[in-house]
């Protein structure tokens, strides 16, 4: 248990609250100075979550760094915050991308407001990895939803109005599920015993029946699918992600998504492991055909956003996946796609607003022979276009990789149909640099300014981790793991599932 | 050097990541200098490397080499450790010996091109992975390697990016090889939920105990792998696309290793296909009809690079067919003497390419041994070796081969003669074209506009790359005034070109020595005898039926390069026995592209436009539209007459007194 | 034995009440010109008078007649000449598409929902003279100021407010607009001048 | 022969019920008053009959305050319609639909 | 002669009054005293600037605030008391309310006094009339007698249909005024028969008595008692505007003066449900099994109608007025759970609502512009340019309509619905909520119309070329600051405010 006086995490939440009060209060006229701030702010805030993986215990499967206040007693309502390894690296995730996020990109107009979303939107994510009572997570989970459909509505392209509002609306419509699942599952646990939203207490309590608890999973599950989003509640994606300005699409693909995909792990399978194995099949299906289908979608896309919006239905789908096939290495690879997904999309999505800033269009058919001019651009793109192909030592493969292992020991034909859906990525991502980057440059193509240093000092970061993960995951395994095996263990104590004994023995030549 | 075998694939990486850095800013020629001493030096490791293992008895003869742990969750664990054994250094040595000679050839070859430093880049990295490929001592590193070897052909076929046909091989191959991979991947999977680990040493063991379905799945799906980086039937398509690269990439990636990477995974994994003994069989067949099936092919291609290209997936299916017979000696045996020559006949053909700026078709070369001495002894040499005509390389290894093919079964060994006598046939056809004959070039259009006559390479997701933009590809490669200007005539390559193919052509005369089939010059065989251990097939055949097997196959040989001498050299009949389905290499791209592109593409666009926009989105702006709708229409109600108000009230009232009267049981 | 002889009326006098006050009712429904309809409400409210007197309401009764009958009525009939509304309405066809048929049907519904509600017999379930009996030898009058004063003191002093609403609402409504204050709303708050309080409250005065 | 109080409340029920379905049928803003007066007379006989069933003085009482509210409404009431057909003068309830949807 | 009137006096029996606790009632009596001081003033004093009466009107909300809080004190010190001889109960609910009614008699004054400046008929009588009905509320809140209650209604009613017709020269304020007095008084009649009905069935109008009777003795047959608790819940549904006694609603809201509807929506909702929340809760609670199916068909209905027609809305009273009809929606969720929690869920609610709604109409009061006729949603278009913070609150006090995290609106739901989970009506709570996702489709409609820059002026142009001024009179800025300032801060830290809602129901 890794215990320290200082609300480290509280600070982490709230810092960048402060920042965007701060930012709200100096003058229009300044951007420079905005920006300025709310980038140190950012940074500050990675800083410290960065030092989090650090100081982090490595081998204690519990929450670290908990500290805890009572906010709403009447409600049992309180503000817990803590981390584990689960949330760890999503936490590091958000603290690393927002300072990217938002020095990378330029913004067009009131670079005010802009600057205050983005750092209450990275308030919200932190406060939704971070926060150990159900009820302050769906606040958090929920208020995230505000800061987007500004940033969207204010700051995209043409459509983005209808794209912002059908973002809310859709999320808001999964939520509504599980604020009732929510309440119930709280109410009915309870049995006499003080109401309490504390995940740690729910979990020891677990007392639902058993078909209760399948239909409170189940709205759960309504509100994360639709956040992930899992196929056939995906289709706010692409509008958000095309019509989302640079920095927000990358937030979007980056950290949001990872709201679901986390919530499913630690608010519906950690709360109910015997509906989550019930309804195991389910989810894996989905996810596989979201996996296969988003795939096939992003082949036939004309706007470079949307076509990686679809890739990140198919990636998001690994993640389900792994965590429905309930092994440590589907798990753990899970939460490690989270991790890796976030940084090559991201990623991606940064290039192609660079692209933009460029040449004023997404359509693939308007781009050709841009690694002409811009060699350096392609080179970075093709790197980051491999990692989320997938391309051994980079980030993609260990978790995708772990991810189909694990499942493929449980539930093997899910398995191999998913493999398939890496066949179609390197397909469709291909194609797309093909169109966008090879051939001869034409029209406003020819000649085109290539990444200047700051975009450099913006992908760099990016870059090294995406090779990093690669090469030397171990680290960041190092500390999932814990986390993984005692919630898996977790859902063997409670239900019949048992993983084969190969995901679990050890080989005793641990040299 | 054992302990710290690291270096051998470290060197070529160092090099990739130093040129990365200051590739450019060194530019040419020092870049190419850089990548080849890389090469070079991981090249005396291995030798070194090599020595020592000599040096050991036989069973001390596989050392492992753990660095560190790679991935690890749970019970699975993958290290990334480097396995060596006879096996892995034998692979090693012809790859970063023949890379070695490569990059020299490089130097000269990409002279004057503007992404000269990004060549090697790519060509270090492509070492590097192919010795992960070698030396990983788990399927999953074999594995990074593999891909990382894909990926390098990806970047090295689409280096002349400018040119479409480039861009679409480069993909087409990445993709074609995913196919194989997804294999590979469920290979492993099942690898690990088998034996609980990728490493081979543990899979190999477990083997024993394990049921025979799942080791004939997983020997089957490792095979499928093999197909795609292999280009065996029926994923070979890739292979003659990727002759968009430049030419050392085909000598040293789509001929003397990578292709051959499916060759030594089967190899590797021996013990397992000698439990599978169908999947054996399988292999071999699937390996007879690749040889033969592109022989035929390559009989009718006029560019002088597919011929080769087509060979040399041919000379692979013998591979196959001798991994399937169970002679895995004569498999690598091949594997190595191939290397030699069909790396020779690349660069001779590079060569070639070269003195005559970018002309590829064989109908527009001609008599170019006098102006070409080098190029053209040394091709000549390639080409003996690979009709299999004694005492060259080819002969010995496509003997034993044959040979073990015989004792699996006649018929195989049938189809393997007869692509014996096709090989000769093309081989010799294009000799003749390329170096005898009249001075066609002459009268060929100025190569800066030259049209690639061969059947235009068909992608796998849009239609044909067009041919035109060769021009394009000439632009961006040396341009003929880059030689020093002496205009159209055809000459003679620098040294630095001209070199590598002396020391390769001598390799492809002598290369045969390593294993002669008389008793204790079966050099090869002895050394490899740890690496495969029972499960290596062994000769019966009394030498009597040895050497009618050898005489027919030389026969054979002849009778192939004597049919070419009468229609080329006597009759000059320039394009005979040259059927067009032979050109379209049986249509099967097209076949691919009717079959499994277009349906796929309709698929998609269905999924896309249909379910997604229609279908879900349909639902989704539908409920938007019910709730304005039901809004409209409760809005009616919503009259304004305050007497239709008071009538809602008492509605209300009436509904209300009704449920109570149902409550108090009034009724 | 009281209550006995309390209960006992006379059917008579019910039965002719009953055709006074229905008939009174239904011309005020039906009655075009608003004239009639306001003296048939008047012949209603005489014959709920006389069912007060017939369950021993006299006070009541009084009150009723001369409320309502003596202020209210002729306050109805006052406006009907101010504002002269007295042409008779067509109440023939009705603008309102079925409007009248679901009107009545709801009435009929209602009706018979209550009526089945009490069985038509078991009405008054409650608890007997809670607020003091009605019966007995005391005048009525005093009874019910007794329990106005004591019972319902304070719904009775509230009332008052209720009045004072009554009087300063009429006021507002029926005194003249203001004129248009002049200038755009831009230019600061528009002084509203007094004299028009003064004028609003001279004839809320009068 | 006697009349027990459940005539009375039917009478009352059927004159509230006149009442209600008067309001719903008369266009003329004054008539639907009358008809609301109606209403408030069935309820006051129906508190005096309880009044009297119940034995109850209470009952009698409740019904001065029927009438002081009614006196108000009626004031404010005609006041309403004082000031909007002042200038519109014939005009019915169903004239009035400016403000609908 | 003077022997005789002697005689005659001698004879009568004094009657003994009961004590009237003035302290008890001193909120009402503030009320009602100050706006008889409006009426004095105005007749005696000689010059009488306009700012006078809102100044009066001011300190008697203030004062009758600090009334009540001083009771709230007493009441939890010292327990509920029931006065004048029961016609009254001081409680935590009654005083709850009295606060709140408070607080819409400050706020509603401060719209009040810019918009009757601006629209030129700045006079007593409007405050006359808003503490007046503000009085009838209070004594609704507090009345313990179903005609009392009665009357506090009819106080309550009376003067808002002048209210509503308050404005000389707009004829939809007179057609509002009728409409509401219409049917008002329709209504009304209903719900003084239901009394009767009550009455007869219990033999008392007494809340105490009725509830106490109920107990005793279960009536074999309550079929009278069971018309006329749905003729109750008709009367007060009214007043709640609830589906499908809410057809006034859109018409009233619209047409009223601004202030006007900001008031009404506040206090008459309140009132309403504090009638409607005491009588069937606490009176009527050993007939829920009755009644309770009737509030859920009553609150889904009126959840779906509310939202689902808002959307339709171009005009934004109109819009707010149905959103207005889903949050009383909301509401009755809170009593249908028919518990504690429910009704404090309810309170919380109403006290949200309070603060959002009128901080609404203070909005559209300025954005209405002179003549109180520029209510088309379009008028919203680019507000963000011209009035950053205007806007900017407006915007939380719509995301708190919508139920958006951190402010009192979400809150209010999370309560109520939690409130219906706990009591097993998991398919009421789920219908809350997605009419919530409905609801907040035209919440954000208008925040996107305000945050898009309008045709001609640029965006950073804060109110330049092409835009007319819109000016925010201090008053009305006070009322919108204070109702968002509230909105974020008791959204943040809410256990005041639930601690109080749940004092309030603890004695109920």
């Amino acid at each position: 248990m890794n215990d320290l006086d200082f609300p480290i995490l509280s600070t982490i939440i709230l810092l960048p609250v402060v920042a965007a009060a701060a930012v709200a209060l100096l003058p229009k006229n300044r951007p420079d100075v905005i920006k300025l701030v709310g980038f140190l702010a950012a940074l500050a805030t990675g800083v410290l979550t960065v030092w989090l993986a650090f100081a982090f215990d490595v081998g204690d499967a519990g929450y670290q760094f908990v500290s805890q206040h009572n906010w709403i007693e009447d409600l049992g309502i309180s503000w817990i915050v803590g981390v584990d390894g689960i949330s760890l690296f999503l936490v590091v995730l958000t603290g690393v991308l927002f300072p990217i996020a938002l020095v990378g990109p330029k913004v067009h107009r009131d670079v005010k407001s802009y600057t205050a979303w983005m750092l209450v939107l990275e308030a919200g994510c932190l406060g939704s990895f971070l926060s150990l009572d159900l009820f302050v997570f769906f606040l958090f989970f929920e208020v995230t939803l505000v800061p987007m459909y500004f940033i969207i509505g204010g700051w995209g392209y043409d459509n983005r109005v209808y794209a912002s509002i059908k973002f809310f609306l859709y999320t808001l419509f999964g939520s509504a599920f599980m604020l009732v699942g929510m309440l119930a599952l709280v109410y009915l646990s309870a049995k006499g015993r003080p109401v309490t939203f504390d995940v740690r207490e729910l979990a020891e309590r677990g007392a639902l029946a058993e078909n209760t608890a399948r239909w409170v999973f189940l709205a759960f599950t309504a509100a994360f699918a639709v956040k992930i989003p899992l196929f056939p509640v995906h289709t706010w994606l692409p509008d958000a992600h095309t019509e989302a300005p640079t920095a927000g699409s990358v937030i979007l693909a980056g950290v949001l998504l990872k709201l679901g995909t986390y919530g499913i792990l630690r608010f519906g399978v950690s709360l109910f492991p015997s509906a989550a194995v019930d309804m195991a099949p389910l989810l894996l299906t989905l996810a596989t055909i979201g996996i296969i289908y988003g795939a096939l979608v992003a082949t036939v896309q004309k706007d470079l956003k949307r076509l990686v919006a679809y890739s990140s239905v198919a990636h998001l789908g690994f993640i389900v996946l792994g965590t429905f096939a309930l092994t440590s290495q589907g798990v753990s690879g899970g939460v490690l796609q989270m991790v890796n997904h976030g940084l090559s999309t991201g990623a991606l999505f940064l290039l192609v607003g660079m692209i933009y800033e460029r040449r004023h269009t997404r359509q693939i058919s308007e781009l050709n022979g841009l690694q002409k001019s811009m060699p350096i651009m392609a080179a970075v793109f093709t790197v980051v276009m491999l990692s989320s192909i997938g391309l051994p030592g980079l980030n993609g493969f260990v978790g995708e990789f772990l991810v189909l292992t694990g499942t493929f020991i449980t539930r093997r034909w899910w398995a191999v149909v998913a493999t398939g859906g890496v066949i179609l990525a390197a397909l469709y991502m291909l194609w797309a640099y093909q169109r966008v980057f090879h051939g001869t440059p034409t029209g406003d193509n020819v000649g085109l300014p290539d990444m200047t240093w700051r975009e450099r000092a913006v992908m760099a970061p990016l870059l090294v981790l995406i090779v990093f993960l690669g090469v030397y995951p171990q680290p960041v395994l190092d500390r999932i793991n814990p986390s993984v095996d005692s919630l898996v263990s977790r859902i063997e104590k409670a239900t019949d599932h048992r993983q084969p004994a190969v995901a679990t023995r050890h080989e005793v030549d641990d040299e | 050097m054992l302990d710290n075998a690291f270096l051998i694939p470290l060197l070529p990486l160092v090099g990739f990541l130093v040129l990365v850095a200051v590739g450019r800013r060194a530019g040419e020629p020092a870049a190419g200098w850089i990548g080849a001493s890389a090469v070079g030096a991981s090249f005396l490791c291995t030798l070194v490397a090599f020595f020592e293992l000599l040096g050991r008895e036989h069973e001390a003869r596989s050392v492992g080499d753990h660095l560190f742990t790679w991935i690890q969750v749970g019970g699975f664990r993958v290290d990334a450790g480097l396995l060596l054994d006879p096996l892995s250094i034998t692979m090693a040595l012809f790859v970063t010996g023949v890379g070695f000679l490569i990059h020299l050839y490089s130097i000269g070859y990409m002279h004057g091109d503007e992404r000269f430093s990004k060549f090697f880049v790519y060509l270090n990295l492509f070492v590097f992975s192919m010795l992960m490929l070698i030396l990983g001592d788990s399927l999953l590193l074999t594995f990074l390697g593999w891909e990382g070897v894909g990926a390098c052909s990806y970047l090295l076929i689409s280096f002349w990016f400018e040119r479409e046909s480039a861009a679409s091989a480069g993909k087409k191959a990445f993709v074609v090889n995913r196919i194989g991979d997804f294999g590979f991947m469920i290979a492993m999977f099942l690898c690990f939920a088998t034996f609980g680990t990728l490493q081979y040493a543990g899979i190999i063991e477990g083997a024993e105990g394990a049921p025979q379905t799942t080791l004939t799945a997983i020997a089957l799906l490792l095979f499928v792998g093999a197909c795609g980086k292999s280009a065996q039937l029926p994923l070979f398509v890739w292979l003659p696309d990727a002759m968009e690269g430049p030419t050392p990439v085909s000598a040293l990636i789509h001929a003397a290793t990578m292709v051959t990477a499916g060759v030594y995974l089967m190899a590797r994994v021996a013990p397992v296909l000698a439990l599978t003994p169908d999947v054996a069989t399988t292999i071999a067949i699937v390996g007879a009809l690749t040889a033969f099936f592109a022989a035929t092919v390559a009989c009718a291609q006029n560019d002088i690079k597919r011929v080769l290209a087509y060979s040399t997936i041919s000379q692979l299916g013998y591979m196959f067919l001798a991994i399937g017979s169970g002679a895995y000696v004569a498999a690598i045996f091949h594997m190595v003497t191939h290397a030699f020559f069909k790396a020779l006949l690349f660069l001779g053909a590079g060569s070639v390419i070269h003195g005559l700026h970018d002309e590829q078709d064989m109908k527009r070369m001609g008599a170019l041994r006098k102006w070409m001495p080098v190029t053209s002894a040394t091709f000549i040499i390639g080409w003996l070796a690979i009709a299999g005509v004694p005492p060259f390389a080819g002969f010995w290894s496509k003997d034993d081969i044959l040979l073990n093919a015989y004792e699996k079964s006649p018929i195989l060994w049938a189809v393997g003669l007869l692509t014996a006598l096709l090989t000769a046939y093309y081989m010799a056809r294009q000799v003749f074209l390329v170096f005898w004959g009249a001075e066609r070039w002459r009268d060929a259009p100025a190569a800066a506009n030259a049209e690639l006559t061969e059947p235009e390479p068909i992608a796998v997701d849009h239609g044909a790359g067009s041919a035109d933009t060769a021009v394009v590809g000439h632009a961006a490669h040396a341009g003929p005034d880059a030689h020093g200007g002496h205009g159209r005539e055809p000459h003679e390559s620098p040294w630095l070109m001209a070199g590598p193919l002396v020391v390769l052509a001598a390799l492809s005369v002598v290369g045969g020595l390593i294993n002669l089939p008389f008793g204790s010059w079966a050099r090869l065989e002895h050394w490899l005898e740890p690496v495969f251990g029972e499960s290596l097939h062994h000769v019966e055949a009394t030498s009597g039926t040895k050497l009618t097997l050898a005489a027919v196959a030389v026969l054979a040989a002849l009778a192939g390069i004597g049919f070419a001498y009468a229609t080329f050299m006597k009759a000059h009949r320039l394009d005979a026995y040259e059927p067009a389905i032979l050109k379209r290499a049986w249509g099967i791209d097209a076949l691919y592209a009717a079959v499994i592109v277009t349906p796929g593409r309709a698929l998609s666009s269905f999924a896309a436009y249909v379910v997604d926009a229609k279908i879900i989105d349909g639902v989704v702006n539908g409920l938007g539209t019910v709730v304005r709708g039901s809004g409209g229409v409760l809005r009616k109600v919503q009259t304004g007459y305050v007497r239709n108000y008071a009538l809602g009230v008492a509605f209300g009232a009436t509904l209300l007194l009704g449920w109570v009267m149902v409550r108090s049981g009034g009724v | 034995m009281l209550l006995a002889a309390a209960t006992k009326v006379d059917a008579g006098v019910f039965v002719a009440a009953a055709v006074i006050v229905l008939s009174g009712a239904i011309g005020v429904v039906i009655s075009s010109n608003p004239v009639h309809a306001a003296l048939s409400l008047v012949l209603t409210l005489f014959g709920v008078a006389v069912l007060f007197v017939a369950q021993e309401a006299h006070f009541l009764a009084a009150v009723q007649v001369i409320v309502y009958a003596g202020a209210i009525v002729v306050l109805f009939l006052f406006v009907i000449m101010l504002i002269g509304v007295d042409r008779a309405e067509n109440v023939r066809q009705e603008p309102l598409k079925g409007q009248r048929p679901i009107a009545v049907l709801l009435g009929i519904v209602a009706l018979a929902e209550i009526l089945l509600l009490s069985r038509g017999a078991d009405w008054a379930t409650g608890a007997r003279s809670l607020g003091g009996p009605a019966s007995g030898p005391q005048p009525n009058v005093e009874k019910l100021a007794e329990s106005i004063f004591t019972r319902y003191l304070f719904a009775f002093e509230i009332t008052s407010v209720l009045l004072v609403i009554a009087v300063v609402g009429a006021v507002t409504l029926v005194r003249k607009p203001p004129p248009e204050p002049a200038g755009d709303e831009d230019d600061g708050d528009v002084a509203s001048t007094p004299e028009a309080a003064v004028g609003a409250m001279a004839e809320g005065d009068a | 022969m006697t009349v027990g109080g459940e005539w009375y409340l039917t009478l009352a029920a059927a004159l509230f019920t006149i009442g209600a379905v008067g309001v719903l049928v008369r266009r003329n803003v004054l008539v639907m008053f009358m008809c609301v007066e109606l209403m408030l007379n069935a309820v006051n006989l129906t508190f005096v009959t309880f009044a009297r069933m119940l034995d109850d003085i209470g009952g009698q009482s409740l019904v001065f305050f029927v009438l002081v509210v009614a006196a108000a409404e009626v004031v404010v009431g005609l006041g309403i319609i004082v000031a909007i057909f002042r200038r519109r003068a014939g005009a019915t309830a169903d004239d009035l639909h400016l403000l609908k949807g | 002669m003077i022997t005789l009137l002697a005689q005659s006096a001698a004879d009568l029996t004094p009657i003994e009054t009961p004590d009237v606790e003035y302290s008890a009632m001193l909120p009402e009596l503030i009320l009602i005293g100050g706006a008889l001081l409006l009426l004095v003033v105005v007749s005696v004093v000689r010059r009488r600037p306009p700012w006078l009466w809102t100044a009066i009107t001011l300190a008697t909300g203030a004062a009758s605030m600090a009334a009540s809080l001083v009771l709230w004190f007493d009441v939890r010190d010292d327990g509920p008391r029931r006065v004048v001889a029961d016609a009254l109960v001081v409680d935590g609910f009654a005083v709850f309310f009295m606060v709140l009614v408070s607080v819409t008699v400050i706020l509603g004054a401060l719209l009040a006094t810019a918009y009757l400046d601006r629209e030129g008929f700045s006079g007593p009588e409007f405050y006359v009339l808003l503490l007046l009905s503000a009085s009838g509320a209070v004594v609704m809140a507090s009345a313990n007698d179903l005609i009392v209650l009665f009357l506090g209604l009819e106080i309550l009613s009376i003067a808002l249909y002048v209210l509503a017709g308050f404005h000389p020269r707009r004829m939809e304020s007179k057609e509002a005024a009728m409409k509401y007095f219409v049917l008002g008084a329709f209504s009304s009649a209903l719900f003084l028969y239901g009394i009767a009905l009550v009455y007869g069935a219990t033999g008392s109008t007494n809340l105490g008595a009725i509830r106490q009777f109920l107990a005793a003795n279960v009536a074999p047959n309550s079929g009278v008692l069971l018309g006329g608790v749905a003729l109750i819940l008709v009367g007060l549904g009214f007043k709640v505007a609830v589906v499908p006694f809410h057809t006034w609603t859109p018409d009233v809201y619209q047409g009223s003066p601004s202030p006007a509807t900001g008031f009404m929506a506040a206090a008459a909702k309140a009132a309403g449900f504090a009638g409607l929340l005491r009588v069937f809760f606490s009176t009527f609670s050993t007939l829920r099994l009755d009644w309770r199916p009737a509030v859920l068909a009553i609150a889904v209905v009126t959840l779906l109608v509310g939202s689902v027609l808002a959307v339709v809305q171009t005009d934004i009273k109109r819009m707010l007025a149905y959103s207005s009809i889903s949050h009383a929606g909301y509401v009755m969720i809170g009593l249908q759970a028919a518990s504690k929690e429910g009704i404090a869920g309810s309170l919380f609610y109403l006290l949200a609502y309070t603060f959002m709604v009128l901080g609404s109409f203070a909005v559209v009061t300025v954005v209405g512009r002179k003549g109180d006729a520029n209510h088309d949603l379009s008028a919203y278009k680019g507000l963000a340019a011209r009035r950053p913070a205007l806007a900017l609150a407006f915007t939380v006090l719509l995301l708190s309509q919508a139920g958006v995290p951190f402010t009192t609106g979400f809150l209010a739901k999370f309560y109520v619905i939690s409130a219906a989970v706990q009591s097993r009506s998991y398919a009421l709570a789920l219908i809350g909520m997605l009419s919530a996702v409905i609801a907040a489709f035209f919440y954000l409609r208008i925040t996107v119309l305000m945050y898009t820059p309008p045709p001609g002026d640029g965006v950073t142009a804060a109110g330049g070329e092409g835009v007319r001024r819109l000016p925010v009179p201090a008053a009305t800025g006070v009322v919108v600051a204070v109702a968002a300032a509230f909105t974020v801060a008791f959204g943040l830290v809410p256990s005041p405010m639930i601690h109080f809602a749940r004092q309030a129901t603890l004695l109920l």
